[in-house]
């Protein structure tokens, strides 16, 4: 097993209802697979995963993307500083 | 000078940002010119939307947003070769109209060496790839402000 | 708005430059960007002729340069009329290396609207039309610096 | 006759000697007849009138330029503010 830390940001996290979450995964799940374990689990952020950003130790990761060990994830909308 | 050398500064800070500063760390001896942007709050927008603003409230990924930081000094390096030193804020929490909320500021010896042009791809930079998100609130509610830019692999 | 009611600063002073309240006094409600520059002197310069400067020495025709600078931004206010305040400030006198000695300021609604044009075109612009003049002080001697512009009929 | 203030700056203002000065001109002397009259006047000048730039109540003028009653007349080289 993988264990990760995710943090969200923004309207994930309003969904979410928490800023961060410590999981177990298998050790060979992608980004892809990750989005669909959070959207069974928390149908509120369902709609959210299609077009959620997400980072793997700060740097932007994509769906096909396997998880490293112990990895930090961030998810969050598009970014809107400034 | 090796690009190591130069003064690149990058902060996310819940301060005022005081650009007097800011500019005075950012030049050397050598130094010339300073193109500098600053983003405020807007009580009033017209374009699209037209609404008033009571506050906006910031966060930021800290420790990510600071690594980006850095990436966006070095994509002005790696384009514009004569930047000196280079200065990226982030201001955070909740901030009222006229407020500045963000900077960046570039030096160089000269003007036309392209320290207008890094401080407008800077801004743009840190709009597309540093997470950092606003909430808007008004008198008619509160929102997410969302960008547009879905970074790309390398980014 | 009317151009007459926005917010337009010129000085020429002998005070230090305070970007914070420049930046401060040009801020509308409205305002969501300020593209900056700032000059300063360059204790070495490396492009063309190499020197140290050990000083700059600067002078105005004080009320012809205020009027001048008004004139830079009508000029501003007529290409770009999405800006909303503009400062043009020079400062005169003895200036060592690092110390800001002129800056020009546009502020906007929005940062894609033409404010770093404008900063850039300001301070083109106070090169070419604006009567002040620097006398460079260095280990060598002293020299006037003199610009090659020649203005036109009605500039 | 037409009274005049001169100001001069800068290089010129050095090779000149003064800051300023008051002159009495034919009514319709030019800006060319200006730069001729200090030229021989002021030896020093000479040289600069040839790339000198003019101003009239603080608006650039040239050579063929009528100066008007009590104008107030700038003299200096191409300016280098900033």
């Amino acid at each position: 097993m993988n264990h990760v830390k995710l943090l969200f940001f923004a309207t994930i996290r309003d969904r979410m209802g928490t800023k961060s979450l410590d999981l177990e995964l298998p050790a060979d799940l992608t980004i892809h697979g990750l989005k669909d374990r959070l959207s069974e689990e928390y149908p509120k952020v369902k709609e959210s995963m299609k077009s959620v950003l997400v980072t793997v130790n700060r740097e932007y990761a994509f769906d096909e993307a396997v998880i490293p060990l112990n990895a930090e994830i961030g998810m969050f909308p598009p970014v809107s500083g400034g | 000078m090796q690009p190591s050398s130069l003064p690149t500064i990058f902060s996310i800070t819940e301060d005022e940002i005081d650009l007097n500063d800011l500019v005075e760390r950012i030049t050397l001896t050598s130094t010339g010119a300073a193109a500098i942007f600053t983003g405020m709050v807007r009580g009033e927008t017209k374009r699209g939307d037209e609404h008033q603003t009571e506050y906006l409230e910031y966060e930021a990924y800290i420790p990510m947003a600071e690594e980006k930081m850095k990436q966006v000094a070095d994509e002005i390096r790696a384009r514009w070769d004569a930047i000196e030193g280079i200065a990226i804020v982030q201001r955070i929490g909740k901030l009222y109209p006229k407020t500045p909320t963000v900077l960046i500021a570039c030096t160089a010896a000269h003007r036309d060496t392209g320290v207008f042009e890094a401080a407008r791809y800077g801004i743009d930079r840190l709009k597309e790839i540093v997470p950092i998100w606003k909430k808007e609130v008004s008198p008619s509610g509160e929102f997410w402000v969302e960008g547009e830019y879905m970074p790309k692999a390398g980014e």
